[in-house]
């Protein structure tokens, strides 16, 4: 039902901006993130969205409708609060039943409907408890399921995984997906954890100080960071920047582009040659030349550490001049430490950052 | 869509209102009354005269008030220093003595208790104890000790501050029990862990966690000792002689005893002087 | 450098109406030098283990060795052991320099011994630039940092860590797990590390224990943890995502044996009759393979439809349904595989392993 | 057993007898015939030493003495009454509009003035207003002053109380559908019903233990126990034993009520 339409949305709280000239449109019956690490003013943006605070300058709309300055209860919207925010004093039929009762259903009605949802979330067996008898992840499900009973069209999550155990996690956000489907809902979860985004959301806003920087499909953020912030942030093992000392510009449409302890050769392009860059390359990207076959780039380095996840290893790597790299191999990988070994990667898979963090390029785009 | 916002700015007004109404219902009047009284001489017979600042004046060459302003402070100092002393020691003692932890949450429950009745019911209840034929000089009998004149001019100010410090060790006892238990026991494993002496944990882990709370007490001890009179009221009057006249005592006499009024309010909007920027310490403290 | 020994302990809390089996008759022994990890979900008993190894915790039964000693009833103080807490515990108005230094100060070493120390182990962390700050004015990471440093200067016979990183952010958490694991192949300690993560765990520890309900599950190298679980709650809970779990029944056709489920699903475990016939054989298996192991594309022999996509960094997890069971296979990007698209897969069968399917435990 | 723990249980013993054995000595008292009061040696133990008589107790029931107790607390609780619900709108104005216009920290610090004002400094021009008005030593006058004195005492409690109420139940409320007010009625005032008790209790125990005001804003007509207590010295013959009985009388709520509300012990007396 509801498309979300943020027009230049801005909160200043004590004359400190929280949220800065925000604008967003949310598609309809979609999985969308509000990503950012703590303190990037995606709490309170949610807030706004809901209607539990007002904003200072800008305009909310719900389906072309203004609601900027509606009340929660006007808007259908839902949140699931980070803490829970379930009323201890009643128990969790009655926090379920809380949105039902202010619409004066009658209570065979409310009871109905109550049951139907809780059977759905499997916490039926738990609806005579109180808060403080329910474990995390219990409590999690009442809160949804508090949420799923106000019939509302838009729900918040508001970093509904933090609080749960590492494998809980897993689980929640299973169910999470499975709701977003069955129900057709529209969810909108904030989170500061890019696995969340990852794995659930279909389109994603990244934001950092009150500010949204990117936003686009899991691919788009991935493929094309705005920025080397974005790029890092966004992705299972931190993304490698490494500075560039030198552009040489070569014969025959070509340019060498060196670091401190290797280099590499790029198609022609006038941006690099003018401006003072950085690449980024993610650990995925990374190859051990020996199993994988020499690449288009290789170069050695010495292994610092090994770290095995599973299937996967995490391997620490010293190209020397104070030089470090990262990269991230999908198979098992034991060696000592010290060894040196061979070390690829694919020019077309780089990021191309400007000195100040901006991407300009893909390393993809100078092949074209 | 208007009524939305209206009653979002004006509901925190509406309550706050009655508060309001009803505070300055008095002290609407009370304040500017006080303020003009002290401006102003009750003579008999002829009501209030107006005499400028004279009875500020009388505050300053008014030999009484000297001593009374040294009483007051070696009163609410010595008090203030000996409670809060006393309350660490015994609020640490308690930590150190007792493992089992409902045992020791009960004992200090029981050191509590003392806090719990007001000013007028300690001096009344000492009464009892410190009167001349009272039980502690019917003890100092039994052991053959010479018995003490509690209440006479010599004690009768150190009678005070003990009955004040059987009441009131409780409060930084209280606080300063709280800064301690809420000290993770992690850092006494730590400490015992880094094997260090009983001193050096004390420096390091208990002190800065407490201090705190010290400090708070001080300052609430100094200036609730100055606030009440009541116990100076019922167990010596000020007396014998001067013996135990602090100001504010000095301030219930004028208005009460000698019906100065002009100078009775002059002193107390001195005072109020002294104990607003005393609060206002204590408000900065607390924030 | 210390062996230690945990003899049957256990450690009951709280009184007659209200027990709590924090630590059940367990018994471990940490060899000479050895990162061995504690893994497993909160309230475990990982943690009271750890407590009862540095003597903050008396066993209600067991005893504890440390070599041959029976240091059971030994202060804190007495065993010698470092130990870094999940919130970085130190002392507030001191300097780092006074915080690292306090513990050599009260050993009555002398004062140039102890600066050279300090500035030693602030070197090997790096944090000499913080020494003469006072700990609230630093980030949690460099707090656990001076952590680290204090354990460094002395010379304790075991380092215990208690979830240091969790409260940390992503990023310190993989410097420091870094700095962790190189303190411990420079110094080889033996070293026990508490956490739930099994990430680190796996990199960190030479050797794991997964502990659930106060008892050990296995205890073993990482490796072998990772592929031979002991039971299907390790196999869930190592791995990312935890492995998958097929309910099947055997059935045998002739000189075949097949497991297959009521949906349809058959898979052919031939090979591994001789050691199910050894078993009796069992009637009802749990199929385990990790997600990783699916092997997707030409050459498949069974059809799966996959019904959802999930990207995590450049790996794809599947969610493809096989007959009437979900089934999770992990995998690079490059996959072009739509919702919908029937896929051939193979399950491995160098790769699988059969638990009992009532208790859980491993056959094959 | 090392010195210092030795030291400490040395301590906590002392203190202990230091703090039990007045109230222990206030409670015989009021047991004792009048003669056995003051002896020497001191009579101790009841039964043993004396035999105890409620002679102190039918002269507090049954002479004006007793009048004066349900003066008390007649007074207190008409005070608190009066008090209560101002005290509930303030405490959730401060707590929850921190930044509204009333409600500036400045506003707060008026109150805690309030607070600290000391009695004595004040209680010549009260008298003077009520006497102005004609209303000098009556119930109205006293229950007046009572209520604007207690007002910020009970704001500073019971905004602690509801400082530690999460904000999120509300927002959590509103999300589904209610009201400002029935928010506060089903969910904000159930919440804090055991902070409101306790501010209550300690809002009564400061009113009915309270003695400047009463002594000079009343005293005449309208005596209250405490003023009553001390008036006992100026007999010809001091009832001591009566002092005994009403001292352990007057001790009685504040015990009941410093044990009913232990759990908030810090919160509370720290407001006091």
């Amino acid at each position: 039902m509801p498309e979300i339409k943020l027009e230049k949305v801005t909160k200043t709280i004590n004359e400190k901006p929280i949220v800065q000239e925000v604008s967003l449109e949310i598609p309809n019956k979609s999985f969308y993130c509000i990503l950012g690490p703590p303190g990037s003013g995606k709490t309170m943006l949610m807030r706004l969205i809901a209607g539990l605070e007002a904003p200072d300058e800008g305009k909310i709309l719900f389906d072309e409708k203004d609601v900027t300055n509606l009340g929660p209860a006007e808007r259908n919207v839902a949140i699931v609060f980070q803490d829970f925010a379930l009323y201890p004093h009643l128990t969790a039929f009655d926090n379920i039943a809380s949105p039902l009762k202010v619409k004066k259903l009658p209570m065979n009605e409310i009871k109905k409907k109550v049951e139907e949802i809780a059977k759905y979330l499997k916490i039926d067996h738990r609806l005579t408890h109180f808060p403080a008898e329910l474990s995390g992840g219990e409590l999690q499900r009442v809160a949804i399921a508090r949420a799923l009973a106000k019939g509302a069209e838009v729900i918040l999550l508001d970093e509904p995984l933090v609080r749960l155990d590492y494998k809980i996690r897993e689980n929640m956000r299973e169910e999470l997906y499975k709701l977003q489907k069955e129900m057709g809902k529209n969810i909108i979860l904030i989170s500061s954890d890019p696995i969340d985004a990852m794995s659930l959301a279909e389109k994603i806003a990244v934001m950092k100080s009150g500010k949204v920087i990117q936003t686009g499909t899991r691919e788009e953020i991935y493929e094309r960071p705005a920025n080397i912030f974005v790029g890092r942030y966004f992705g299972t093992v931190e993304m490698n920047i490494l500075d560039i000392d030198k552009v040489v510009s070569k014969d025959a449409g070509k340019i060498i582009i060196k670091t401190k302890s290797f280099e590499m050769e790029l198609p022609f392009c006038k941006k690099l040659v003018e401006e003072k860059i950085k690449i980024g390359i993610r650990a995925e990207h990374l190859f051990i030349t020996e199993l994988s076959g020499p690449m288009d780039v290789n170069f050695e380095a010495k292994i610092m550490l090994t770290e095995v996840i599973g299937s996967d290893t995490i391997i620490h790597l010293d190209l020397g001049l104070n030089e470090t790299l990262r990269a991230s191999v999908p198979i098992i990988y034991r060696r000592k430490i010290g060894e040196k070994i061979r070390i690829g990667f694919d020019p077309r898979k780089i990021y191309i950052f400007s000195s100040n963090g901006e991407l300009l390029a893909r390393g993809s785009d100078l092949y074209d | 869509m208007a009524s939305e916002k209206k009653t979002k700015t004006s509901l925190p007004i509406f309550l706050q209102l009655p508060a309001t109404i009803i505070i300055w219902s008095l002290v609407g009047y009370v304040l500017p009354y006080l303020i003009y009284l002290s401006f102003n001489k009750n003579i008999p017979g002829k009501g209030l005269v107006f005499v400028g600042i004279e009875n500020y004046y009388k505050f300053l060459i008014d030999p009484r008030v000297y001593g009374d302003l040294f009483r007051t402070i070696y009163y609410s100092g010595l008090g203030t220093i000996i409670e809060v002393i006393l309350g660490m020691v015994i609020a640490l003692a308690i930590t150190n003595a007792i493992k089992n932890e409902r045992i020791r949450y009960m004992v200090f429950l029981l050191f509590l208790i003392p806090m719990s009745f007001s000013e007028a019911i300690v001096a009344n209840m000492w009464l009892l104890l410190v009167t001349p034929v009272g039980y502690i000089n019917s003890f100092l009998k039994v052991l053959n000790l010479p018995t003490i004149s509690w209440l006479g001019s010599d004690m009768a100010l150190t009678t005070i501050i003990i009955s004040d410090v059987w009441q009131w060790t409780s409060l930084p006892l209280l606080l300063i029990y709280a800064a301690r238990s809420s000290i993770s026991k992690e850092f006494y494993d730590m400490a015992d862990l880094d094997k260090l002496s009983s001193w050096q944990t004390f420096r390091v882990v208990t002190w800065p966690h407490i201090k705190w709370a010290v400090a708070v007490s001080i300052l609430l001890r100094f200036i609730f000792m100055n606030i009440y009179i009541d116990k100076i009221f019922i167990l010596t009057y000020g007396g014998p002689g001067f013996a135990t006249e602090t100001l504010g005592f000095y301030i219930f006499l004028q208005a009460f005893q000698y019906g100065a009024y002009g100078y009775a309010a002059a002193l107390s909007i001195i005072t109020l002087l002294i104990v607003g920027i005393l609060t206002y310490i204590f408000w900065k403290f607390m924030r | 450098m210390t062996r230690v020994f945990l003899d049957h302990i256990t450690k009951v809390y709280g009184d007659k109406k209200k027990r709590v089996l924090a630590v059940n008759d367990l018994t471990l022994e940490i060899p000479e030098g050895t990162f061995v990890g504690l893994l497993g979900p909160s309230g475990c008993g990982k943690t009271t283990t750890l407590k009862i190894i540095a003597g903050f915790e008396k066993p209600t039964k067991g005893r504890i060795y440390f070599d041959d000693e029976d240091v059971t009833n030994w202060e804190p103080r007495r065993r010698n052991v470092a130990m870094v807490f999940q919130f970085p515990i130190l002392y507030p108005t001191v300097t780092v320099y006074e915080n690292i230094a306090l513990p050599l100060k009260a050993a009555k070493f002398s004062e140039s011994m102890i600066r050279e120390e300090v500035r030693k182990a602030a070197e090997i962390i790096g944090i000499t630039e913080y020494l003469n700050t006072k700990p609230p004015k630093l980030d949690l990471a460099t707090r656990q940092k001076v952590i680290l440093a204090k354990t460094l200067v002395r010379t304790p016979t075991i380092f215990l860590l208690d979830e240091p990183l969790t409260i940390l952010d992503p990023k310190a958490r993989v410097e420091l797990r870094t700095k962790i694991k190189e303190i411990q192949i420079g110094l080889k300690k033996s070293m026990v590390y508490v956490t739930h993560d099994q990430t680190e765990a796996l990199t960190l520890a030479e050797k794991i224990a997964i502990m659930n309900e106060g008892k050990i599950l296995q205890y073993d190298t990482p490796e072998n943890i990772y592929n031979k679980p002991n039971n299907t709650f390790i196999a869930w809970f190592i791995g990312n995502p935890g492995m998958n779990h097929i309910e099947c029944n055997v059935s045998k056709e002739g000189d075949k044996m097949y497991l297959i489920t009521e949906g349809g699903f058959k898979y052919d475990v031939t090979f591994l009759a001789n050691e199910l016939e050894k078993l009796g054989p069992p009637q009802n298996v749990i199929l385990g393979i990790r997600p990783e192991h699916v092997q997707i594309g030409i050459g498949g022999d069974m059809k799966a439809e996959c019904i959802r996509i999930e990207h995590i960094g450049d790996r794809i997890i599947l969610h493809l349904k096989l007959y009437d069971k979900i089934l999770r296979a992990k995998t690079l990007t490059g996959i072009t595989v739509k919702p919908g698209d029937i896929v051939p897969i193979t399950l491995p069968k160098e790769k699988i392993m059969l638990f009992d399917a009532t208790t859980g435990s491993l056959l094959i | 057993m090392n010195l210092v723990r030795i030291i400490s249980i040395i301590i906590v013993i002392i203190w202990g007898i230091f703090s039990i054995s007045p109230l222990y000595i206030v409670v015989i008292s009021g047991f004792k015939e009048l003669n056995d009061v003051f002896t020497v040696p001191p009579k101790l133990i009841p039964f043993i030493d004396f035999q105890p008589s409620l002679e102190a107790y039918y002269k507090v029931f049954y002479t004006e003495i007793g009048q004066t107790f349900i003066t008390s607390l007649v007074i207190a609780i008409a005070a608190t009454v009066i008090t209560l619900p101002v005290v509930i709108f303030s405490a959730y104005g401060f707590s929850r509009f921190p930044r509204a216009a009333m409600n500036d920290p400045r506003s707060f610090f008026i109150l805690l003035t309030l607070r600290m004002t000391p009695p004595f400094a004040v209680v010549l021009p009260i008298l003077l207003y009520w006497s102005s008005l004609g209303l000098i030593d009556t119930y109205p006058a006293l229950i007046w002053t009572y209520t604007v004195f207690s007002i910020p005492l009970g704001v500073w409690i019971l905004k602690g109380f509801i400082d530690s109420i999460p904000g999120r139940l509300e927002d959590a409320a509103r999300v589904d559908g209610y009201n400002f007010a029935s928010t506060f009625i089903k969910f904000v005032l159930p919440l804090m019903a055991s902070g409101l008790a306790a501010t209550i209790a300690l809002v009564w125990l400061f009113l009915w233990n309270e003695f400047l005001f009463a002594l000079k804003i009343a005293g005449g007509n309208v005596v209250t126990y405490t003023v009553k207590l001390p008036q006992l010295r100026h007999a010809e013959r001091i009832m001591w034993n009566v002092y005994g009985a009403m001292g352990t009388i007057s001790i009685i709520p504040p015990m009941i009520i410093f044990l009913a509300f232990r759990r908030y012990i810090t919160k509370l007396y720290l407001a006091r």
